[in-house]
């Protein structure tokens, strides 16, 4: 049963190696249902809920439809993430924001898109400020349409989630999702991760903004210096705003 | 000029006064404190933040000296898109900026469009509309109370009972708005001229009893919260806000209300059907997290009864002035410039409406700006953090009940 | 109340109306302290319009620069009639209009928001930054010239 | 005499099982990213770059506090055993622990007076 690498971004080395071990793959694979089922059962959210989908998301987690039904708690931290769903319309202030807490969550991660903003990025898709879709920043793995999403429709996504999970796990190489593809479809001009267009390069560019976010993002422009070290009051004179940034950003 | 907060009788010493105000742009060359001063991100994708907003705070230890906020990180451009749409088109991308009252968003803007374009409601729109409106302010201010919990107890820590309260009653009304239009939330109901969706027969009586049965739970709820010694520990004399910062903040809505200032537009400048209606309005003066929450629950109360009274007498008639709107482009206002507040549910929603500007066609806004009552919450935070421990930060936060989907449009 | 007002904007009393006022750019700060003063305390909203130019043309007789319009709103809290009192002020490109934080704190977060999409500048404002763009945005977005579809690398 | 001890050497053995147990299994089960990028070892800030260093000083009350406390959760352990079998120890074993009580009592008033907990 051998476990095929092109969809899981993660490997156990141990077990990868007691599976070279001819005789052995049977006891791996008792190993393997027990993680599978671990996975599967206890996906704790990591929710990026910016706009109304946060709201139907809460909802989700709320009484009547309990999401927590399928062992999925909602954690607040993306270091105890397994999914992160991506709730809402992500806008080009909050993308390096997105990108750099996704490479922030442990392994094995999945992506759950929820949401047509998220998708596609719904009628706001060619504003100046909207992110065409949240999959040109982060590989999705389930795609929960609806604007918004009820919250049976978020439940029987993760259940998707789940399925997919079963399936990777088994080894079997899992379709990747059905991806909302229409022949009349205005694709959006950055490639999604995963199409053929996209130029490699440009998930390191993304990954680099996010990382060098402190730089052009730290807008603590006002002239205090709050690590002690005394600046002299920067006079705020219009003229010097736009997008330099003082020494107090650059050294800190 | 270290900030201890001056001693008063009968306040605890760390909140401070309403008459001392902090300096929102504090140079903190010249502050001396305790040990090293500490930058800390509430930042964008936080669970309390009520959406995406950020506050850099400067800690002295734990006390808060500084509060800068930066929204922005949902701004979707939805006054630009706006510009691009005609006026039947408008109604649902204003359903999505405050998407916790959708309702009274949608009425708004399409009183906006009926005032410059001169179109008169029928009686029974007008009527539906206060109704649905009054209807939306309870689901509303169920949220805000559940998420304030929230922010105090902690999901684990016993403030997720609310929550869970909150939401099961908000089903129910959203129960309710689904049989009126088909969907949970983002109705597009309401169109320029009045009402899309006229109420079905019987559908008063379920109304009347789903508000019978949260009426019934609102007492429970509020001794659950203002008889637990942790959250009148949490939120009295927390955040105090003074009168005549609340004024020049631009603060009506509950905030504006638990401060002092009596402004309500339901009852001072009536729309819809208020002027038929006894609209009494909950003051308070204490003005900090717990008086925000009293005067909420005392507002649901009072919602509830007046959706109960209009539940009686639903006058016949048609539902809507203007021709019915086939094609998108139908509507057309030559030229007029009018600006329409509405007592939303955090406070006075306007549309400044500019039409027929040069250049601009007849069937689409030359310029719409919707006045977002959260951001003018937002904007007391400066004032109302610094003084207050990181933990309390938390707890105002939550009692401003601020909605990003308005504040950063 | 407009007794006041007429003095102040060297007009006579009957042309001063509760909406849509345009008042000269030096008396833009008078009137709102008048106003402040005479019970308009709780500040609504203040907001900022482009205007491109108009040649000549049937319609328009004689050509109209282009400008901007910067109307305020403000409210009287009474119990009963809370009426709101509007006024204009006409821009050219570039200059700018008194800020009123030093009057309204509510102003602050309202004019860096007009500064940040119209790009109208608020003179004497405390901390005129950009409130929705991030920090490295080129252009005001709400300006009749700007499309609406402007690429931002690497995210759209 | 050997059986009495035969319950507290399960006890060890079943603790020593169990947390071995965990250990190595945590190591084998390990689970390591294919192409795992250094973003991931920034400090999490709620998405933002940190600003400022961590590595500031703080008021000593804090220290001061933790010390109090670790203090008397020490206390509270002797606390336990004696606890547990106070029928058989006699009245003598309750008057000492109360002496013992009375003298710690005696050091966390003096934390109280020299203000140790004041917290502002």
């Amino acid at each position: 049963m051998a476990v095929s690498d092109d969809t899981r971004t993660y490997e156990n080395p141990f077990l990868d190696k007691l599976l070279s071990v001819p005789g052995l793959d049977v006891a791996v694979g008792s190993i393997e249902r027990l993680l599978d089922w671990g996975t599967s059962n206890a996906l704790w959210i990591f929710p990026m809920a910016t706009s109304c989908c946060g709201i139907e998301f809460m909802a989700a987690a709320a009484a009547r439809v309990d999401v927590d039904r399928m062992g999925t708690i909602v954690r607040g931290s993306p270091r105890q993430g397994d999914v992160m769903v991506v709730a809402g319309t992500i806008t080009v202030k909050m993308a390096p924001r997105v990108k750099k807490l996704w490479d922030q969550m442990p392994e094995p991660k999945w992506c759950l898109a929820m949401g047509s903003c998220a998708i596609s990025g719904d009628f706001y898709r060619d504003i100046y400020s909207v992110i065409p879709g949240i999959d040109t920043v982060v590989p999705v793995d389930v795609y929960v349409p609806g604007c918004p999403p009820n919250p049976q429709e978020l439940m029987r996504g993760l259940m998707r989630l789940q399925d997919k999970i079963h399936l990777q796990r088994e080894g079997k190489w899992s379709p990747p999702e059905t991806r909302p593809e229409r022949d009349k479809m205005i694709r959006p001009e950055i490639g999604r991760v995963g199409d053929e267009d996209r130029d490699p390069l440009l998930s390191s560019v993304q990954l680099d903004r996010a990382r060098s976010l402190g730089l052009d993002g730290n807008e603590m422009r006002d002239n205090d210096d709050p690590t002690g070290r005394m600046l002299a009051p920067q006079t705020l004179s219009i003229g010097q705003h736009n997008g330099e940034s003082p020494a107090a950003g650059s050294d800190a | 000029m270290p900030l201890d907060a001056p001693e008063v009788p009968g306040m605890s010493g760390r909140a401070l006064t309403p008459m001392f105000r902090p300096d929102p742009y504090l140079d903190l060359t010249d502050y001396e404190a305790d040990a090293d001063l500490m930058v800390l991100n509430l930042g964008p994708q936080h669970p309390s933040t009520h959406g995406v907003f950020r506050i850099k705070l400067v800690l002295d230890g734990e006390v808060i000296i500084k509060a800068v906020g930066y929204p922005g990180y949902l701004h979707r451009g939805v006054e630009k898109l706006c510009e691009k749409l005609t006026y039947s088109n408008i109604t649902p991308i204003v359903d999505k900026n405050d998407y916790i009252s959708p309702m009274i968003n949608e009425q708004a803007v399409n009183m906006a469009f009926e005032a410059a374009a001169g179109i008169e409601v029928p009686r029974r729109g007008r009527w539906i509309r206060t109704l649905l409106a009054e209807i939306q302010r309870v689901a509303s201010h169920l949220i805000a109370m559940g998420t304030f919990t929230l922010d105090i107890g902690g999901a684990i820590g016993g403030g997720a009972s609310m929550f869970m309260w909150a939401f099961r009653d908000r089903e129910m009304i959203l129960d309710l708005f689904e049989d009126l239009s088909g969907c949970r939330f983002h109705y597009n109901t309401s169109c320029v001229g009045g009402q899309r969706h006229d109420i079905t027969t019987g559908w008063e009586k379920r109304a009347v009893e789903v508000l019978s049965i949260i009426e019934s739970r609102i007492p429970e709820y509020e001794r659950f919260m203002s008889e637990n010694p942790i959250f009148v520990a949490r939120t009295r004399h927390i955040g105090v806000l003074s009168r005549d910062l609340a004024l020049e903040l631009g603060l009506g809505g509950p905030i504006g209300r638990a401060s002092g200032v009596d402004v309500d537009l339901r009852r001072d400048a009536p729309y819809h059907c208020y002027d038929e209606l006894d609209v009494r309005v909950p003051v308070m003066t204490a003005g900090d997290n717990e008086a925000r929450f009293l005067v909420r629950v005392a507002e649901v109360k009072e919602s509830i009864r007046l959706a109960k009274q209009l539940c009686e007498g639903v006058p016949e008639g048609p539902i809507c002035g203007a021709k019915p709107n086939i094609g998108p482009a139908t509507i057309k206002i030559k030229t007029g410039e009018v600006y329409v507040g509405v007592e939303g549910p955090r406070g006075e929603l306007g549309h400044y409406l500019i039409a027929g500007g040069p250049g601009g066609k007849p069937t689409m806004p030359y310029r719409l700006k919707i006045r977002p009552p959260s951001l003018h919450a937002l904007q007391c935070i400066p004032y109302l953090l610094p003084g207050n421990n990181l933990s309390d930060a938390i707890a105002i936060l939550g009692s401003l009940d601020p909605v990003m989907g308005e504040v950063d449009r | 109340m407009n007794e006041a007002i007429a003095p102040l904007l060297g007009i006579d009393v009957a042309d001063v109306s509760d909406f849509g006022m345009t008042v000269p750019a030096d008396k833009h700060f008078a009137l709102a302290t008048l106003l402040k003063t005479s019970g308009y305390g709780l500040y609504v909203s203040v907001i900022a319009t482009h205007f491109t130019e108009q040649k000549k043309s049937r319609k328009v007789p004689e050509p109209v620069p282009e400008h901007f319009q910067v109307a305020t709103v403000l409210r009287k809290p009474v119990k009963g009639a809370a009426l709101s009192f509007s006024w204009k002020v006409k821009l050219d490109v570039g200059q700018p209009i008194d800020s009123l934080v030093s009057l309204f704190a509510g102003a602050d977060w309202q004019e860096r928001e007009q500064y940040d999409l119209v790009g109208v500048t608020f003179a004497n404002h405390p901390d005129l930054r950009r409130l929705m763009m991030p920090d490295d945005w080129e252009g005001h977005p709400l300006r009749r010239d700007y499309a609406i579809d402007t690429p931002h690398h690497p995210w759209r | 005499m050997a059986e009495q001890w035969t319950p507290a050497v399960i006890f060890l053995l079943l603790s020593a099982v169990v947390s071995s147990s965990m250990l190595i299994g945590g190591l084998l089960l390990r689970v390591k990213a294919k192409s795992s990028s250094e973003a991931k070892r920034d400090t999490y800030e709620c998405g933002e770059e940190p600003d400022g260093e961590a590595w500031i000083r703080f008021h000593p009350r804090y220290y001061l506090v933790a010390l109090v406390f670790v203090l008397f959760d020490a206390e509270a352990a002797f606390l336990l055993p004696w606890a547990l079998n106070i029928r058989d120890v006699g009245t003598l074993a309750i008057v000492e622990m109360f002496i013992f009580l009375a003298i710690l009592m005696l050091g966390w008033l003096y934390a109280l007076r020299k203000g140790a907990l004041k917290w502002q």
